[in-house]
């Protein structure tokens, strides 16, 4: 499994972590290629089942990034999410689904270095944990057998 | 490995310090802070601010200058430098490992003789008796650095105010402090 | 629970004194100190300036010394002694790879789980809470504590007191009636294991040391270091004829101020092994 | 059918350094819907752009991505393009090949292949995106700025003299700001408070302007043009209009030993007081915490003085909210004091003091009436050291900028102690000098070639007290880092500038960005250096990291003419990238079913109650509506909605499922 590089999605908000992302490059600090982002206006915007969506799609890793707390753009975004956030991991913990997958990171418009360390940090995380395949297994499985009771 | 570790120059002295004790010379910006607080920087060929300086030219003319130094010898792991440096350089390693390399290398300065004579007859006695058997120590310096004379003294002294044994207080297992002296020996050169 | 004490090599021989005044101090207030045993020196400032494997080994065997007879927190009451034990234990916990190899050397299992308590932190923790009603003679004098290096630096290793001016040492002497002067020198260097191979650079340093706790109107130097001890203390002739002048100011361990101040004798706490008389008690 | 036209960019070498674009343009070139597929070494420039405005024409496209740089750096540049092509602008996306990967990713495969993965992403996104047309908001014509230093009196004077109305808001009783405690200022040492003082009482007196000192921000609603600012007026304890500002109240006052702010702590002052005898308004207020009546409920002494019985009490704080369309923070900044350095001596010595110290000592109105006396004893200093760096460039202390003003005042502060004590010798210790500015380095060489003011290079490593004297131990880099020690009789440190308190605070009321030392964050360190991120909030002086008067003041004009040209439109235009709630015909109307969580989350109260009434007026069913004036576009309603009945523009669930499904499945 050495060679194995693992999908990690991030979904990030567009005024802190994006921003902080932005950063990273214009400091040319290198972190793993293995993370691609998905941008939002704010974390409140991110409704968790993308999550699902990205793992059933065959992500590894996830990360959700979003300013720090009082730092919100929209003021409150980032507490919504921070609580739904709470809600979706006891939800999937009790599915099984293994939440060690997800960063949930506070990153902001003035730290790009942290972006590299949150991206790295989580690509050596997962690339330990090793491929996920059980939830796309079983999301396929469903389908197939949705299909066949048609 | 850091980043700027790539661009220092492969065969000098400012590579094998970041690659050994992880100390970057170009972080120096030369205030100068360092000397100013060492307590020995007055009697040194090079104050620690100009050993950095050094450092940074990577030219091996001048990386030969701090190896033969006597600054390297005379500093006496105080700390201060360490202590008070804006940029946080550990100094105090820097030393540490230029002294080994200076001693690997034989380039000890002439005035770090007695220094190392009587590190060498530190290390002597604790790897005899495992710990410091201090008349020892002071006989072995003596057979080492040659200075006969000096503290004639002073154990005299000593002995009177019950400070110094006439015979050595050992580690029973000396086997086992046998094998870690045999074991570090290859970073002693 | 039991603390293990580590004297150190100076502490069996030039140090004599201090050690007698920590053991005379532990049995007035009852307080069980285990040797560890078969303990070895910890290498001091020779082991690092020539070898660092040996540097870490060294200190390495006496903590898992520790670990194996069950001693979780260890006195040290030597500053040279506490600052590698703490050093050691700082570079392994940082360091896994390190740590193994260290292990490999010493043949024996090393956790890094001790807690190491220098001598004031020690005498915070078990003396000062009964300190009040024993004591008998108040150490009635003015006095700079002197810290020297190793008890403060590195700070960000130690984690100690403050790197600066620090104030444990004077905090622990009002306690016993002293008063303490402000002094610049505290943490200054004393020239430290050059004593025996650059005496002059011990005399120089060491004499403002001496110089500046007389000029503050000090009666007594407090060390909580033997090696600064003796470069203050034994040395005292050399730095005599360094500064051509005639020093009489005393150099006391902070142990032995204590033990003085709980009605202790000076014989008791070792005084009279000193070099410069002491005259204040 | 889609058309969608990719638009690789090389940015000269920034991204086909590390990306081969040729192979990304070619690999999407393939995928469904991709009519076009080119590369170009600039998309930016004229040529660029002129590229993309005729693709739209010439193959009729209906979407375009530009893979290029980030989105925050020129989307608004490619939709603007997109738009004179003839093609909406909310139809093109970017894909950031630049901060997001050939920055941070070394030359080889994987690099091309995520830049293959992120372009493909957006072409998907781009397919789902909806033609939008730009809101139109109204603008209120009043102008806040919130601090009342030089920058903030030259912004509001700016706004002000173009017609506009401005409200200034200053927390302290007087306006003024650290300008006003100065003696001289470089490179002319001219009189500060000569020439800030009549800007100051032009302020007072500006029919334009309203000030409120005294006074802090409470909270900040509502976004560009449409602000509703609430601004808490703490008591002052007397009656403004009756005050005749006479001053008696303050001379009678028992209560008299009070570390005095405006002096640096180095002289007192009452409880009721006005902090400089310039001060605007030139009114006392009561500081509660020191009074004696507030203490021990007993002596309204000023009371009885008071000739016009203007003495309140009881008066409480009054918060007002005012309606704002832009707003200007010039909040300025502190410095670092003496007890910020512990080789230093922790601030214990006396005569170890900081720059603004010596500005008082040297000023004089100041405490000594600009006799150069040391704080211990009242001696004049004939040994003096200036240490600059002092906490600036020093990582070790968390501060590892340069704070850009010290080197100048220092070398002014030695020169007007030379010019005051003739005899006197002062020694700087400095790490490099930087005078950058017009006539800024003639003034530095005056000091040292004139003044005979005596520069050491190299940083102070202690200083302690002896004899009545401060021994300053450093070293001379210059000299092989030869030993230097002074007996000084007084230190002056050129401590670090730093974020004013309360920084972080008001950037979190104003919802702006602020770095890691609570400096105020511009939208860009080169080209947008007095916006904010949040629009209709600019930046002016200190705030944003330490500045000297002239930059200051040419921030404040710049922030000004920014807010005037807001303020000549009667409407903005504004993103549409607003929530929306679905709507479809009877009988269900919508898929909302009028839970209104939605309310309780949004942060600008943009959701609003909508009821479907029969043609008699029976209610049917009762609907959440987004206003898109207030809506801001967090989406939060949106991903909290239970019955997925709300979409934002822009960010649509389609276009984020297609963008998740795209980055992870390759076609």
């Amino acid at each position: 499994m050495s060679d194995f590089e693992p999908k990690v999605v991030a979904f990030v908000c567009n005024w802190c972590t994006y921003a902080g992302a932005d950063l990273t490059g214009t400091s040319r600090l290198k972190y793993a290629s293995n993370v691609k982002i998905i941008r939002f206006p704010c974390t409140g915007r991110i409704d968790f089942m993308l999550l699902l969506k990205a793992f059933a799609n065959g992500a590894d890793g996830i990360i959700v990034s979003g300013c720090h707390p009082n730092d919100c753009h929209y003021t409150s975004g980032n507490f919504h999410a921070k609580r739904r956030w709470i809600m979706f991991k006891e939800l999937m913990d009790f599915m099984g689904i293994d939440m060690n997958r997800v960063t949930f990171s506070w990153v902001s418009a003035a730290e790009g270095a942290k972006w590299a360390e949150v991206v790295n940090e989580t690509v050596t995380r997962i690339r330990e944990m090793g491929p996920y395949v059980s939830y796309k297994e079983l999301v396929n499985k469903t389908i197939e057998e949705e299909v066949k009771n048609e | 490995m850091s980043h700027s570790e790539h661009h220092i120059e492969r065969n000098s002295l400012s590579y094998g310090i970041e690659k050994n004790v992880e100390v970057l010379a170009q972080k120096c910006y030369q205030c100068g802070k360092c000397s100013a607080g060492c307590p020995v920087a007055d009697q040194m060929d090079f104050p620690p601010s100009m050993v950095m300086r050094l450092l940074q030219t990577e030219i091996p003319a001048n990386d030969e200058k701090i190896l033969r130094s006597n600054s390297i010898w005379l500093c006496v792991t105080c700390e201060m430098c360490l202590s008070r440096c804006p940029m946080e350089i550990d100094i105090p390693s820097m030393m540490d490992y230029l002294r080994q390399k200076s001693r690997s290398e034989k380039k000890v300065n002439k005035q770090a003789k007695n220094i190392i004579a009587f590190h060498k007859s530190f290390l002597n006695s604790i790897r005899w008796t495992g710990r410091l058997f201090e008349l020892g120590l002071i006989l072995d310096y003596k057979r080492q650095s040659l200075n006969l004379t000096q503290d004639v003294t002073l154990a005299p002294k000593m002995i009177t105010r019950g400070k110094l044994h006439l015979f050595p207080n050992m580690v029973k297992d000396m086997g086992h402090l046998a094998r870690i002296f045999r074991k570090t020996s290859n970073s002693s050169k | 629970m039991k603390t293990g004490l580590y004297p150190g090599c100076s502490l069996t021989g030039s140090a004599r004194d201090y050690n007698e005044s920590v053991s005379a101090l532990a049995e007035a207030f009852g307080l069980e100190l285990i040797q560890i045993p078969d303990w070895n020196c910890c290498g001091a400032t020779a082991a690092h300036n020539l070898n660092k494997e040996l540097s870490l080994a060294l200190p390495a065997r006496i903590l898992a010394l520790a670990e194996k007879n069950g001693l979780e927190e260890i006195v040290v009451p030597c500053a040279a002694c506490y600052s590698r034990l703490v050093v050691t234990q700082h570079e392994l916990k940082k360091n896994p790879e390190l740590k193994n190899r260290i292990s490999e050397v010493i043949e024996m299992d090393y956790r890094g789980t001790s807690r190491i308590l220098n001598v004031i932190e020690w005498i915070d923790k078990y003396i000062i809470p009964l300190l009040p009603e024993k004591i008998t003679k108040p150490f009635n004098y003015k006095v700079a504590c002197y810290y020297g290096c190793l008890l403060v630096r590195p700070n960000k290793v130690l984690n100690y007191d403050r790197a600066e001016d620090p104030q444990t040492m004077d905090i622990v002497m009002t306690k016993i009636g002293a008063q303490p002067v402000d002094y610049p020198y505290k943490t200054e260097c004393c020239g430290a294991g050059f004593s025996i191979s650059r005496t002059d650079i011990v005399s120089k340093l060491s004499g403002k040391i001496i110089e500046d706790a007389e000029y503050r109107g000090a009666d007594a130097i407090i060390v909580a270091c033997p090696m600064c001890h003796s470069n203050l203390d034994m040395r005292r002739p050399d730095i005599n004829k360094y500064w051509k002048t005639e020093f009489k100011i005393p150099v006391i361990f902070v142990t032995q101020a204590i033990g003085l101040a709980i009605g202790l004798s000076p014989e008791k706490v070792g005084l009279k092994r000193h070099f410069v008389d002491v005259k204040i008690s | 059918m889609a058309r969608i036209g990719v638009f690789v960019c090389h940015c000269g070498e920034n991204i086909s350094a590390t990306v081969d674009c040729g192979k990304v343009a070619e690999t999407i070139g393939k995928l469904k819907h991709v009519v076009l597929s080119t590369e170009y070494k600039y998309m930016c420039s004229d040529p660029g752009q002129t590229l993309i405005k005729e693709a739209i024409k010439e193959h009729n496209l209906t979407g375009v991505v530009v893979s290029a740089c980030s989105p925050r750096m020129h989307e608004p540049t490619f939709r603007k393009a997109c738009a004179e092509g003839g093609l909406n602008p909310y139809l093109c996306e970017m894909a950031n090949l630049r901060e997001h990967c050939s920055w941070v990713h070394e030359k080889n495969e994987l690099t091309t292949e995520k830049a293959i993965d992120i372009v493909r992403t957006q072409v998907e996104k781009v397919k789902l995106n909806s033609a939008l047309q730009p809101i139109k908001v109204p603008v209120t014509k009043t102008a806040m700025v919130i601090g009342g230093g030089i920058a903030g009196i030259q912004a509001a004077l700016d706004i002000a003299n173009t017609g506009h109305k401005v409200v200034m808001i200053e927390r302290s009783p007087s306006i003024g700001g650290h300008m006003s405690q100065l003696s001289e200022t470089f490179p002319t040492l001219d009189c500060s408070q000569c020439i800030l003082t009549p800007r100051m009482v032009e302020v007072a007196q500006h029919p334009n302007i309203t000030l409120y000192t005294y006074a802090e921000v409470e909270s900040v609603e509502g976004f560009i043009g449409n602000f509703t600012v609430k601004v808490r007026k703490k008591a002052k304890s007397l009656d403004e209009k009756l005050c005749t500002g006479c001053g008696l109240c303050t001379t009678k006052c028992p209560q008299k030993k009070i570390p005095n702010e405006f002096e640096q702590g180095m002289g007192m002052r009452p409880a009721i007081y006005i902090p400089f005898p310039q001060a605007v308004p030139n009114r006392p207020v009561i500081d509660r915490e020191h009074c004696t009546y507030y203490i021990k409920g007993k002596c309204k002494i000023c009371e009885i003085v008071c000739p016009t019985k203007a003495i309140r009490f009881d008066q409480p704080d009054e918060i007002i909210e005012l309606q704002i369309g832009a707003i200007v923070a010039a909040t300025g900044f502190d410095i670092k004091h003496a007890d910020f350095f512990p080789e230093y001596g922790y601030g214990r010595y006396k005569d170890i003091i900081d720059g603004l110290q010596f500005e008082r000592l040297a000023s004089a109105s100041g405490p000594t009436s600009g006799v150069i006396k040391r704080p211990s004893d009242g001696q004049i200093p004939k040994n003096i050291v200036f240490i600059a760096c002092a906490g600036s460039r020093d990582p070790a202390k968390g501060i590892a900028y340069c704070s850009k003003i010290c080197c100048m005042y220092t070398a002014k502060h030695a020169m007007l102690y030379k010019h005051k004590v003739h005899e006197g010798k002062a020694h700087v210790f400095y790490m490099d000098i930087r005078s950058g500015g017009k006539n800024y380095d003639e003034f530095v060489r005056r000091a040292i070639e004139e003044d005979h003011v005596n520069y050491i290079r190299g940083r102070v490593s202690t200083i302690y007290e002896r004899n009545g004297k401060l021994i300053v131990k450093g070293v001379d880099t210059l000299l092989s880092s030869m030993p230097v020690e002074i007996e000084a009789d007084m230190v002056v440190l050129a401590t670090a500038g730093v974020a004013n308190s309360g920084a972080e605070e008001l950037a979190q009321k104003l919802h702006i960005s602020y770095d890691s030392h609570k400096f105020f964050a511009e939208a860009h360190p080169k080209l947008k250096p007095v916006e904010t991120n949040t629009a209709g909030i600019f930046l002016a002086g200190a705030c944003q990291n330490p500045k000297d008067i002239p930059d200051s003041v040419s921030q404040a004009s710049g922030s000004a003419v920014k807010v005037a040209a807001l303020f000549s439109q009667n409407e903005l235009t504004r993103e549409p990238l607003v929530a929306v709630v679905n709507r479809m015909g009877p009988p269900l109307h919508s898929t909302c079913v009028g839970c209104f969580l939605c309310q309780a989350v949004c942060p600008y109260q943009a959701i609003e109650r909508e009821d479907i009434k029969t043609r008699d007026g029976k209610v049917l069913k009762s609907l959440a509506k987004i206003n898109e004036g207030l809506c801001q576009g967090c989406g939060t309603c949106v991903a909290l909605c239970r019955s997925k009945s709300i979409d934002l523009h822009g960010y649509s669930n389609n276009q984020v499922y297609a963008e998740v499904v795209a980055l992870l499945n390759e076609y």
